[in-house]
């Protein structure tokens, strides 16, 4: 069949449509995800669709949104809790550390967590300081639990599909600015193994190393450089845990230069985590440093015109490029 | 009504009419500018329908005593006496604007007046208001913190943990609750297991100060200002305020082109219950030959508003300078 | 005394004696072995005191209900029926132990037992309770959660959303407090606005269990069995057992020999309000010469005790293998 | 004077004293804080000293103590708030990140905060999953909170100093096993100012960079490599926010070679961002890869002997040292 052009919100919408049809246990719970109908517009259907015991809206509570999807994950329910945005899941963080991503190992495997946290993430907008946030390494930090982090339509759907299916905890982020985005997606069933990372591009010349948003400046900044004659490799990680790099470490093999894109803050984070583990894995390959762009050091301001300023893009992804391709 | 509201004097009425008005054009304009382009970014949230609340509430206290808030702040900020023209500035993000044109719509605040802030993180705010509270009762003065927020609210672990402690420590803060009987699209009886919310004030062994006509400003003023004076003394006290959105949750929101209860819902509280029409009323009946005065007002604060937009339109954008400072005190 | 524990015949109390007895003993030996750095660690907290309260409970129960509770946990696996030795293995962190030596005294679970485990986050483990119950209503079972928690863990915010959640959503929870008056050194009046904890039901629209004599197993009992009846066919309910920790916090707390109101206290609750006392004049006065089975199931208790330290001191330690498996399930 | 030996626990609080009789706005809030005598025995004695006032126990309740504490500092007090272990932070992160680090730009400048939030971190003894977190580098990811991780007593007080008469919020990490561990601390007052590192011993054959419970490690290393005539330089970060790398490029351009040594788990954090940061500021100067030595990427358990495997130590420093000195 031809595959059809969908936008990311659309391809996660039909994945969670289909893997409700398939199992019973799957259910939605979140704030707005019923009446309103989703804040993203993702769950838009559902309540009439799956009716309320399937599709729960809840209060303002994020420790229980995501703590009492721990436990119905655990007693044998396979939840798809929604946390409106990443910024909120801060909330959630307690929940989820300590108990999602701990209790197969504190009770010794006695107890499983078959969870998905769907989290909207990303800034640009003007959605101020407090709810501007992409802190996916942060959850990756800590061993227990998936962090999933999609970069199109395509790939959202199968990833979220695997992790629907799989017996561990998942944080899911979909990165805001990209549900409207659409990419070609195929009729029939298909599922993305959770932890395989993607070249995006192939090149020689440097590799772009990525996920989510930060995925989307890179190929734009990677058609850029082609006019210039430099072709860049894009390698999506798509999982922060677990982390696939060996697509990374083959690349950087070959193209010997690497720039890292992240739309996250830069500290601590996953550019530091690639630099780190590319400069041990393939040290004799380095032409050059790695280098980092991030999101500038600072709280994101309301106005526009800084707040741009603050954020990466494709032309500060080719900055970087010229830096270390000479 | 309440006695102590029939001494009020005209002059008092009539400026409270002024902010009211002046608060329902100000954010009639705010929604125009939004379709406008104008005012931009993804999160507006009109105080209209809630006017009397903030109204009646801050003019319960005096330049000493604190305000503080969620999102839903431009309404306070303007009762409170913050200028317009810098508020509007902010909407625009413009660099005269309260917070810079660092914070937006969701952000405002003005030292000055001890308005500490509109606050996004939903209840984040409460245990800020705490610790302001706090300051006073460190300090051994009679200051009081307001502190609003919305229904659903209070279903956050935030509100628990703040109520308490100020019970606890006995700390001189009216939390006032805008009860609008919704959060975005989630009904109060689906989101608190108990809807009478002021008998979350049982929890606390707090005293509660009632259950208030938030549509009535002279009702507001007195249940607030009884709720301030234990406050001032004694320690915390727990308002719910009845009120209603006219706009909406935010931009964002289009419930009310699809969902029949609502659009009756809104149609009965604008047409019955609006704080205009109702302040109005009262004024006629007590005061004869009002309507000049009124139809003044009116004129006046459109003027306001008008000329607030001008002066943000005219304001400068923030620069780079501004991006990287204030992060850190230097 | 309710009536329908009068009925309750000599073979259920007796075994209700059983089990209060080998907690006894059991976090008595516990104690002991600490001391003797055969139990290490810096986090050990004994149920002794509490006894009654589990056991009371978890007679109101059957297999395919649910428990779950803090880290005061080892009084409530025993009750709950997970044998001695494997909970003692897990004390002194061998492979043998209920958590595989990973979880240690905080961290007791049994999935065969459906007893959900012990957990150390402060009222971390209510929304969990909820979630577990969620599981019951929606696959349509008349199962119901036990869900112990502290005092102080009611002033959590975990507290607050777990109990409006449970409300909202109708779920068949039994919220039990123990209330032992205190967490670690902070006295319930220093730590809740409501010292009258089951009052807090009213901020959720709850149904209230009661305020009950934790020291008496029969009362606790009587309490949880309508609990729990109200429970399976409508929704939560929350309980306050009232009862007193004989050990102190935990091994670390030294507060008893510094503190002079606690020692008397203490001396007080042991000596007039101790649940085997209360149990065993209960059944002297019930039953012509009992004395003889109470004291055979008192030796049996010690047997079971010192077989499970045999047990737990023969079984082998954790391995490398063991440090890296069940991070994730493959 | 002569220097006396005090235990880092002493000359914390000892520094809590001095602030608290220098400053009638610094006070004490926490849980356990005053009639329990402070869970670590910090502040022993201080409700007796300073009253109820001032040493304020509170509820179980992170948000509020983190978030009253915030509102308490905007409006003029200078709190010292005790979050009992770094654990029960993740509670408190919301309030520390979106609001103590925020309002001073949110609001551009109208408020300031002038906090400390105090916790006690660090893992070993048995205290497992839940409650053996070293998260530091998670807080330090994000701009306008300062991040404080001292390594010995001596250093604790002058920092603890600094911190409190500072303006901004301050994450102040104790490392639970160094409380008991003496230093020279002198009895004349000192401050030791925000973000600076510390060379705490000079070599010349690699480089160690570390903070808190890390710095005990490589000083142990250093001293069995010696004996092997391989001349380590420990660089002791102090603060995670602000970074002080000049130190670290210094010591890294003589010595060409570095382990970083972290209690933190590996993934996304320390020994990433140092790294990252080397290999680009100094590339011309790298020997060899940069190594990290971290806790195992696993939750810790409640057994003694496999949670001692996961911990870093010195010897496995030394084993680091020895992959890259040659
Ligand atoms: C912690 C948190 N969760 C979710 C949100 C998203 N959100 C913003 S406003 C809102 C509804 C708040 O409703 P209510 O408290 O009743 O205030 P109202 O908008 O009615 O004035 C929600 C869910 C948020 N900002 N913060
Ligand atoms: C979120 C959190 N904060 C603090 C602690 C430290 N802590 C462990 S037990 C405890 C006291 C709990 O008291 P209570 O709930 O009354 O239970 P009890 O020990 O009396 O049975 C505290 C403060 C913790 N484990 N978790
Ligand atoms: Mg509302
Ligand atoms: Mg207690």
């Amino acid at each position: 069949m031809a595959d059809k052009n969908v936008p990311m919100r659309e391809a996660i919408r039909a994945a969670l449509i289909e893997e409700m049809e398939r199992d019973e246990r799957v259910f939605i719970m979140g704030q707005e995800v019923g009446v309103w109908q989703g804040t993203h517009r993702v769950t838009r259907g559902f309540l009439e669709m799956f009716g309320e015991k399937r599709v729960r809206d809840t209060p303002i509570s994020e420790m229980v949104i995501a703590g009492a999807a721990v436990g119905a994950a655990m007693a044998g329910l396979r939840p798809v809790a929604e946390i409106m945005t990443i910024n909120f899941a801060f909330l959630a963080l307690d929940a989820l550390i300590n108990h999602a991503a701990k209790v197969h190992y504190m009770f010794n495997g006695q107890f499983t967590v078959p969870l998905v946290v769907r989290v909207a993430s990303g800034w640009g907008n003007q959605a101020t300081a407090t709810h501007s946030h992409t802190p996916e390494p942060i959850f990756a930090h800590f061993p227990g639990m998936y962090v999933a982090c999609p970069s199109n339509a395509y790939d959202a759907k199968g990833m979220l599909k695997a992790a629907i299916r799989d017996d561990n905890p998942v944080l899911f982020s979909e990165s805001i600015a990209l549900y409207s985005k659409p990419s070609p997606v195929p009729e029939e069933e298909y599922i993305i193994p959770i932890g395989k990372s993607d070249v995006k591009r192939v090149g020689k010349h440097v590799t772009l190393v990525a996920y989510a948003r930060g995925v989307e400046w890179s190929l734009e900044a990677a058609a850029m450089l082609a006019k210039e004659g430099i072709e860049a490799e894009v390698v999506d990680l798509r999982w922060l845990r677990p982390l696939d790099l060996e697509p990374v470490f083959e690349s950087f093999k070959k193209t010997n230069r690497c720039v890292v894109v992240e739309e996250s803050l830069p500290h601590f984070s996953f550019g530091s985590e690639m630099a780190a583990q590319l400069q041990e894995a393939a040290f004799d390959y380095m032409d050059a440093p790695i280098k980092r762009v991030s999101a500038m050091d600072v709280p994101l301001p309301y106005a526009r015109e800084i707040e741009l300023m603050a954020l990466p893009n494709a032309q500060k992804v080719v900055d970087a490029v010229k830096e270390i391709v000479y | 009504m309440a006695t102590n509201t029939r001494s009020l004097d005209k002059v008092t009425l009539l400026d409270w009419y002024r902010q009211i008005v002046l608060i329902r054009h100000f954010e009639n304009r705010c929604d125009e500018l939004y379709h406008q382009k104008k005012i931009t970014g993804v999160y507006l949230h009109l105080y209209s329908g809630h006017e009397a609340v903030g109204v009646g509430a801050l003019a319960a206290i005096g330049k000493d005593d604190h305000v503080i808030t969620g999102y839903r702040d431009h309404g306070i900020a303007l009762a409170r006496g913050v200028p317009a023209n810098p508020i509007m500035a902010e909407m625009m993000g413009k660099r005269t604007g309260v917070s810079g044109g660092k914070g937006g719509s969701m952000h405002l605040a003005s030292r000055a007046h001890n308005f500490w802030g509109g606050y996004a993180i939903v209840a984040g705010h409460l245990p800020l208001a705490a610790g302001i509270a706090l300051k006073e009762r460190y300090t051994d003065t009679e200051n009081v913190v307001l502190c609003f927020m919305g229904d659903g609210s209070t279903n956050n672990g935030y509100f628990h943990e703040s109520l308490n402690l100020s019970a606890v420590w006995n700390l001189p803060v009216v939390w006032i609750i805008e009860n609008n009987f919704i959060g975005m699209g989630t009904r109060i009886e689906d989101s608190s297991g108990q809807p009478e919310l002021v008998k979350r004030a049982i929890a606390y062994g707090m005293k509660e100060g009632g259950r208030v006509d938030g549509q009535n400003v002279l009702e507001v003023h007195d249940a607030i200002s009884e709720a301030v004076a234990y406050a001032r003394k004694k320690g915390p006290v727990l308002v719910e305020v009845l009120t209603y959105r006219y706009k909406g949750h935010g931009v964002s929101d289009k419930q009310y082109s699809e969902r029949e209860d609502l659009k009756r819902e809104l149609e009965d509280w604008t047409s019955r219950k609006d704080p205009i029409i109702i302040l109005r009323d009262y004024l006629r009946a007590g005061f004869e030959g009002i309507d000049a005065d009124l139809e003044r007002i009116d004129a006046e604060a459109r003027a306001v508003v008008e000329e607030s937009v001008r002066f943000a339109e005219e304001s400068p954008v923030p620069t780079y300078e501004d991006l990287i400072n204030n992060i850190v005190v230097e």
